[in-house]
């Protein structure tokens, strides 16, 4: 029976990974253009409100899903132009945009009596030939999102590394000024990936409201977003790392309610602290171990305007 | 002297602890309003979302008041004090607060006995267990949600002497992103009935999911999981509240001193609708049981051990209300956190 | 139009052509601006303020309060309503001490976003010393007020340690630390420090001199303590000469610290000041409001506290201002939600809305948008 | 000969201060055209309007004598304009071709990212020989020297495609051998057909290299000459108006005093690279003698101020010794300012002056700590502004309408005379001088060098660092010269300036 319990925490770590690696990864996109992307646990109730919301009018999971990832970018525009445009403070618009999104969610959901409506998810899907394996079998037994979310890693990777794109979104966080002389749009490219960021991050959130618990509450992330939000800190902005560090966390989540059901004696409400202190405690060693201390966006923070004089 | 009377025509208003479609502890409240208006004859106001916090409560009862009500109804343990001030500053209104703590010769609170719903619910978990191990999966350890645990490990121990109960409290009364990892982690242990004490229907849900069963509390959640959920422990409070009401119209009402701790018969919980995993013969043995709980039989009766074999009711005893609400222990087969 | 010229041998490999019609006119360009006369600054502050407003009523609206009772709600019942005011200083009180806690931190360029989690360590400061039955009676009170201040003080203590000595994040570990006090305090109420009463999670009740006394006219003590408080604020800011250090740590830390201003101790002690003043806010709710240690207190007032410490750019005095009108924002939408059925998460929408027009108006603060390139001539 | 680029009666202001009123200039193909003009003269504006990344608030912009408008500097790019900026605009930790990528014309037909790097590779490399530049494409940036990273700013430019060649200020920090390389290959460009624009301050190289030269000042147009029409002296009284007379080296007036400060074996920490910024500074500095510290920007001397003043940075080892207080290393800086150093250093609204606070301010926190203005529990505001009131007038700081004003709203010259006011205004013991007059008009130059002087002189020590030759060699008593994170060496006065120019290239 101990075997058995590895192997249902294992195999229900994904699951609570997911929604961590796609947030990750869509602050990584911002924070690589330059942008301080704090919001993303207000994106998140946006996504997770959207993806429920379509999938009680619609029904279609895939649907859902997008639109979902819509909806948070349609509202990351108001943070777009605040930070982009208006240049406000990036910490307060973050914080704003927070206070605003779980405003806005509580009110449409109540309104909308989305609330605790239970949805038809998505079912699991094996990866073939993995899954027929004896006993690790289940281990490739996940539902799709958690098989896109390696294509999407890749491909955002890919993207970084291996485009020229890539190269000048990264140029537009690191050196602005370097790369408006160079011809490249920065505000665009700041623009786009606010927008491109965001639409992941709703999708984090869809994760949780869609394909997890299949019902939407008013803040329901409860904090996920900001443990997304250290976890790319922790991944020093490299998507991979995000990834490793996401599934660290997944692991972490899921034991909990595994040590739990195996009966384990442990005072409930530390081991309920455990994802906050381990975030900390990640930060902690980042900052102890000064890894990659320069790989953060040179102008991570900063706002753009041509005439500046710096 | 002689009870308390209205000094107005009656208006009603109602405090929601949290929305009236949390589908659990407010949404039976709402059900319930809807209810005791056509019983009542008159519209009740009410507002949603008041937490548990004196400088929300406070506001939201004295606006009410301000503009006519004369009988005000809370929904909140976190309400006791606040409900406490509001009844000395006001004489002339009637409170009454379910899963309140204080009462007063205005105030009443009132709570059900959910063990004895929960008692049967544990008996049609027991009945549709096929490996005798069942999960729990409640909100915070204290006495009301610890009475139903152990009323619901006694029901399914009495058709299954060996059932064990795994429980795991996710610390919050409604957040289904935890209710589902519990839920989904007791039937990964081998647990193949559900039952729950928390807001949202999740635990049953993932029940259906996993082709398992499930028993539901404050509402009928069947709606949710029509294949998984066996019944449910369900609040009937008008069955409660339409008398009482109808009592302080009246004039001269007398609150309870220790407040109304409410029967099965008097309206406190019932059980809604057997599913068809409870087979007949099974269905009947709750059925006896209901009606012998209906006529009085005690759940916790003695005698009566704990999970580390310490005697908590003696025998031919029956355990006071001032031990249930403070009860801490756990009966033999239930297994939780610290 | 020539095509570039030919004739031109050029130095470069690359010869592709390139076109040259004439490029798009560019119509404004962005200019920084230096200064402001305060008039303007002024004028630009009310009409976003104006703006917030017009914004939340449009909502209220579309919410269903009719139009036309909403000056009703939110001026005559706020203000003019013995009741309703006193509801608004009862909650005022809270709102300005987490106002200051954050305007301090904030001054100092340190974002403290765990106020809630000091607020409650304050109040379960406060409640140890009510539990243990810690001094005599009449000096109860002082004790539980000095345990919140200190309580509060030590939780902020290691974010701020974690960020001078090793540049972690304050705006992380700060919030990580109040989800982690938030189920410590859970850890309490469902635990041993259940009231032994009823069993009920919440702490014993204080007993009556372990509570702020009321000053009359039903109006608590806690708001006279605010008051007090954002006084000492004001002196520290405005008179004193740590002050000064602070407008230089935060305008410009390198300058302030190649100019001797002691960088470090300014912002250890603006921040332990601020984890101070959050743990009083939770004193002020536990000893003026709950009268025991609840469960769910503190929910809000970090969002409130960042909030006000922006709207009052930090400023103590402005702060209670701000902290007064918040409070009573929040008591118009208690009437709201009871008289409309308006969720009261419209009240944290209305906030949001607020915060963002005025950070949004900063813009015309800082910036000017200037006609380039208009009359072109030779 | 048509003008390649032109540009004619061009206004440009910035909130309201107006950097260029009646600007005209024009460029041929085939020339170099210098761009001569004081600092603050708008040259590099004017140049920024051409590269598109200054809008113009008035004025014209041709391209082959037609009329363009530019939205960006992808425009210009499209016109193939380049310029390498006074301010590298290097994205730093990109390697070389990356950063050449960037900015380099796309491919023709489909080339996979990789492919294009590759290519780009192989032109950095043949372009680079060709030129004479040692430079590794693969390197990052972040690690390359100044002198490495202007090279990297010009092969941009050129392998950009630019026609219309823009140096602004490219040789402020090559050797004097890598600036006459560079200066002939943009003249050989210039002579296969180019047209080369070279923004510069040094006369010697305007006469060598230029066709032709325009003058500014003061935000307008003065004259466009041909180099061999004017003298030097001529060419000097067209950029600032007037006939300056350079004064010569004063010696102290007073006889030198005992060692006030000693720095020995400074040394900052090894990067991965191996390099230190500091790598073993000996330097002894007595009362009453300017100690001039000569050498090309970027050698250690911000890190040796710095390291002086108690900056946070880099930990440092060796011992910086200040006569009756013992080794200052583990001093907090408040304490430094306590004891008597003042500072002047070059970055002044990164270092000296809080530009989003008053004037009032920040002078006043010069002093603060020495309880002239009130206890800890009360500043003394109507001591503070009587003082600041009585400094500003005392060091003849302009523009300061109130004491109460930003002190970001005072120009260049005058903000430092601000910071002279607040250093000077405590009776120093030592006095550390970083580029004191950069950007400074004559006038104000002249002003601050008078300060120095006279704080030597009432026996003061001052360490005086600055990249201008010509203003070391005016103050300093000795003079010494730092390379590599050393000093390279030492001079007495009268120096040998050509000796002293050696020692700052010599790479020893
Ligand atoms: N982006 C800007 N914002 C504000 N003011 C500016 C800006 N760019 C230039 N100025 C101001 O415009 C004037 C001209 O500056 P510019 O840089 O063109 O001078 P320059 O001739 O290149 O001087 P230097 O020789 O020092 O490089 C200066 O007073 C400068 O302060
Ligand atoms: N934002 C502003 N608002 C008002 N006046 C300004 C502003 N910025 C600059 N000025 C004024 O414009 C003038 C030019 O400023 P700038 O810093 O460009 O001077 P400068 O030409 O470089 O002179 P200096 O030789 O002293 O450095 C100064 O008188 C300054 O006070
Ligand atoms: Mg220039
Ligand atoms: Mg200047």
């Amino acid at each position: 029976m101990s075997g058995g319990i590895v192997l249902n925490w294992l195999a229900s770590t994904p699951d609570f990974a997911v929604p961590y690696a796609l947030a990750a990864l869509g602050l990584i996109i911002c924070e690589r253009a330059g942008v301080l992307a704090l919001g993303a646990e207000g994106l998140m109730l946006v996504g997770a409100l959207a993806g429920i919301g379509a999938q009680i009018v619609i029904g279609q999971p895939a649907v859902s899903l997008v639109l979902a990832m819509l909806a948070a970018s349609v509202v990351s525009v108001l943070f777009a132009v605040m930070v982009i445009w208006l240049r406000v403070n990036q910490v307060i618009a973050g914080l704003a945009l927070v206070f605003f999104c779980q405003g806005l969610t509580a009110l449409v959901g109540s309104m909308a009596e989305w609330t605790n409506h239970a949805t038809e998810g998505i079912g699991t899907m094996g990866l073939w030939p993995l899954s027929l394996l004896p006993v690790v079998g289940r281990l490739f037994e996940q539902n799709a999102m958690v098989w896109l979310t390696l294509p999407i890693f890749g491909a955002v990777a890919w993207f970084f590394a291996r485009t020229s794109a890539g190269l000048r979104l990264r140029a537009v966080g690191e050196n602005p000024q370097a790369a408006d002389a160079a011809g490249i749009r920065v505000t665009a490219w700041r623009f786009a990936a606010v927008l491109a960021g965001s639409a992941l991050v709703g999708l984090a959130g869809a994760y949780i409201s869609v394909v997890s618990t299949k019902l939407w509450i008013a803040g329901m992330t409860g904090g996920r977003g900001w443990i997304a939000v250290g976890l790319v800190i922790f991944a020093r902005w490299s998507p991979w790392k995000a990834l490793v560090g996401a599934l660290l966390f997944g692991c972490i989540e899921a034991l909990i309610p595994q040590l739990a059901a195996a009966g384990v004696q442990l005072p409930q409400y530390f081991v309920m602290m455990t994802p906050y202190a381990v975030t900390l405690g990640v930060m902690v060693w980042v900052a102890l171990s000064r890894r990659g201390a320069d790989e953060e966006p040179g102008a991570l923070g900063q706002p753009y305007v041509r005439e500046e004089r710096r | 002297a002689d009870g308390f009377t209205l000094k107005d025509k009656p208006k009603i208003a109602m405090l929601y602890f949290g929305p009236k479609n949390d589908g659990g502890w407010t949404q039976a409240f709402d059900e319930a309003r809807v209810k005791i208006e056509k019983e009542i004859g008159q519209k009740i106001q009410f507002v949603e979302n008041v937490p548990e916090d004196a400088s929300a409560i406070k506001p939201a009862a004295e606006k009410f008041i301000q503009r006519g009500a004369n009988i005000v109804i809370g929904t909140a343990f976190g309400y006791s004090d606040s409900f406490k001030d509001l009844a000395a500053k006001y004489p002339d209104v009637a409170f009454l607060n379910g899963s309140g703590t204080t009462n007063g010769s205005n105030l009443e609170s009132f709570y059900g006995r959910t063990y004895e719903s929960q008692y049967l619910c544990g008996m049609a978990a027991g009945a549709a267990s096929k490996t005798g191990k069942l999960g729990f999966v409640a909100a915070n350890p204290f006495g009301v949600v610890n009475w139903t645990i152990n009323a619901f490990a006694l029901g399914a121990q009495k058709m299954n002497p060996n059932a064990t109960v795994n429980v795991i409290y996710t610390g919050a009364w409604n957040d289904p992103v935890k209710e589902r990892a519990a839920a989904a982690a007791l039937i990964d242990q081998g647990a193949d009935v559900i039952g729950q004490h928390v807001d949202s229907p999740t635990p049953q849900i993932v029940a259906q999911e996993r082709g398992v069963y499930g028993t539901g509390h404050h509402r009928d959640l069947r709606q949710f999981a029509p294949k998984a959920t066996l019944c449910s422990s369900v609040w009937v409070w008008d069955r409660f509240l339409t008398p009482e009401l109808k009592k302080i119209i009246a004039g001269g009402w007398k609150p309870a001193q220790y407040g109304a701790f409410i029967e099965m018969k008097d309206g406190g919980t019932d059980i809604a609708g057997f599913g068809p995993a409870v087979p007949k013969d099974k269905a009947a043995l709750i059925t006896a049981e209901r009606d012998a709980i209906m006529k009085g039989k005690q759940i916790y009766a003695g005698p009566l051990a704990d999970r580390d074999g310490k005697e908590r009711v003696a025998k031919g005893a029956v355990l006071s209300d001032a031990d249930l609400w403070k009860m801490d222990w756990f009966v033999k087969g239930v297994v939780t956190q610290k | 139009m020539a095509a570039p010229s030919s004739k031109i041998p050029s130095p470069i490999a690359h010869e592709a052509p390139r076109a040259t019609q004439p490029l798009a006119r560019r119509r404004y360009a962005l200019e920084i601006r230096q200064h402001m006369p305060w008039r303007w600054q002024a004028l630009i502050l009310a009409a976003a303020l104006l703006a917030g407003f017009a914004i939340s009523a449009a909502i209220l609206v579309a919410a269903g309060v009719p139009a036309d009772e909403l000056a009703n709600e939110f001026v005559m019942q706020t203000f003019f309503d013995g009741q309703n005011f006193r509801a608004v200083l009862f909650q005022a009180a809270p709102m300005i001490l987490v106002g200051l806690a954050g305007s301090i931190a904030f001054r100092a360029r340190f974002w403290n976003l765990g106020l809630e989690g000091q607020m409650i360590w304050g109040a379960i400061g406060a409640t140890t010393v009510s539990m243990w039955q810690i001094g005599p009676e009449n000096l109860r009170l002082p004790l539980m007020f000095v345990a919140a201040v200190g309580c509060g003080l030590l939780w902020v203590l290691g974010p701020a340690w974690l960020k001078l000595k090793l540049g972690v994040n304050e705006i992380i570990s700060t919030l990580m630390l109040n989800y982690m006090a938030a189920n410590f305090l859970l850890h309490l109420v469902y635990g041993s420090w259940k009231d032994p009463k009823d069993n009920f999670p919440y702490s014993p009740q204080f007993r009556a001199f372990e509570r702020l006394p009321e000053l009359g006219a039903g109006i608590g003590s806690s708001i006279l303590l605010a008051g007090v408080v954002a006084l000492l604020a004001w002196w520290l800011v405005s008179v004193s000469r740590v002050g000064l250090y602070l407008r230089f740590v935060d305008a410009n830390p390198r300058v302030a610290h190649a100019n001797g201003v002691p960088v470090r101790r300014t912002i250890y002690g603006a921040v332990l000041l601020s984890g101070a003043m959050a743990g009083l806010a939770g004193f002020a709710v536990a000893a003026g409001q709950e009268g025991r240690l609840t469960q769910a207190f503190y929910q809000g007032y970090g969002f409130s506290g960042i909030l006000i410490a922006f709207l009052a750019r930090n400023n103590p005095l402005a702060a209670t201002v701000v902290a007064l009108l918040v409070a009573a924002l929040f008591v118009t939408g208690r009437s709201l939600q009871v008289f409309y059925q308006v969720p009261f998460s419209m009240v944290q929408l209305i906030q949001a809305v607020i915060v963002v027009c005025v950070a949004s108006s900063d813009f015309f603060i800082r910036h000017r948008l200037r006609r380039v390139g208009g009359e072109a001539s030779a | 000969m048509p003008n390649a680029l032109e540009l004619t009666g061009i206004r440009k202001s910035f909130d309201g201060f107006a950097a260029l009123t009646d600007a005209h200039f024009a460029a041929r193909w085939g020339e170099v055209h210098a761009l001569l003009g004081e600092n603050g003269a708008g040259k590099s504006s004017l140049m920024n309007i051409a590269a598109g990344l200054y809008a113009p608030e008035a004025g014209q912009l041709l391209v082959d004598d037609n009329a363009v408008r530019f939205a960006g500097p992808r425009d210009a790019a499209k016109h193939r304009i380049g310029m390498v900026h006074q301010h590298f605009k290097l994205v730093r930790p990109f390697t070389v071709a990356q950063n050449i990528l960037l900015t380099a014309p796309p491919p023709a037909e489909f080339q996979s990212h990789g492919e294009r790097l590759r290519e780009i590779t192989r032109d950095i490399r043949n372009k680079a020989a060709e030129l004479g530049f040692d430079i590794d494409p693969s390197k990052r940036v972040d690690a390359l020297s100044i002198a490495e990273q202007q090279r990297v700013e010009i092969l941009k430019v050129l392998l950009a495609g630019a026609r219309i060649l823009i140096l602004d200020e490219p040789t402020a920090v090559l050797t004097d051998q890598e600036a006459a390389r560079l200066l002939q290959t943009v003249q050989g460009l210039a002579r296969k057909g180019a047209a080369v624009v070279l923004v510069t301050h040094k006369m010697a190289d305007v006469k060598t290299y230029a066709d032709r030269v325009t003058v500014m000042r003061g935000g307008r147009t003065v004259a466009t000459l041909k180099p061999e029409e004017a003298s030097v002296a001529e060419l000097v009284k067209l950029t600032v108006g007037e006939s300056i007379a350079t004064q010569g080296f004063q010696p102290s007036a007073a006889s030198r005093g005992p060692v006030r400060l000693s720095v020995r074996g400074l040394r900052t920490p090894a990067s991965p690279e191996g390099r230190r910024v500091l790598d073993g500074v000996d330097l002894e500095l007595h009362a009453g003698e300017i100690y001039g510290l000569a050498g090309v920007g970027g050698n250690g001397q911000g890190e040796l101020a710095g390291a002086i003043m108690g900056l946070p940075g880099e930990a440092t080892e060796g011992e910086i010794r200040l006569e009756g207080h013992g080794d200052l290393k583990t001093m907090a800086a408040s304490v430094r300012r306590g004891i008597g150093i003042a500072a002047i250093p070059a970055d002044r609204y990164g270092l000296a002056l809080a530009g989003g606070l008053s004037v009032a301010e920040n002078y006043a926190i010069g002093r603060v700590h020495t309880g002239r203005y009130g206890p800890v529990w009360r500043l003394r505001r109507n001591r503070i502004q009587s003082d600041t009131q009585e400094a500003v007038r005392a060091f003849d700081v302009q523009g300061v309408r109130s004491v109460a004003q930003k002190a970001a709203l005072l120009s260049g010259g005058n903000a430092q005379k601000l910071v002279l006011a607040r250093e000077f205004g405590k009776s120093p013991t030592l006095v550390l001088a970083h580029s004191p007059s950069r950007g400074l008009d004559v006038r104000a130059s002249a002003e601050v060098h008078a300060r120095l002087r006279a704080a030597r002189d009432s026996g003061a020590a001052v360490l005086l660092i600055s990249e201008d030759l010509d203003e070391v060699l005016q103050l300093a008593d000795r003079v010494g010269v730092m390379t590599r994170g050393r000093i390279a060496g030492e001079f007495a006065q009268p120096a040998d300036r050509q000796a002293i120019g050696q020692a700052m290239v010599d790479h020893g």
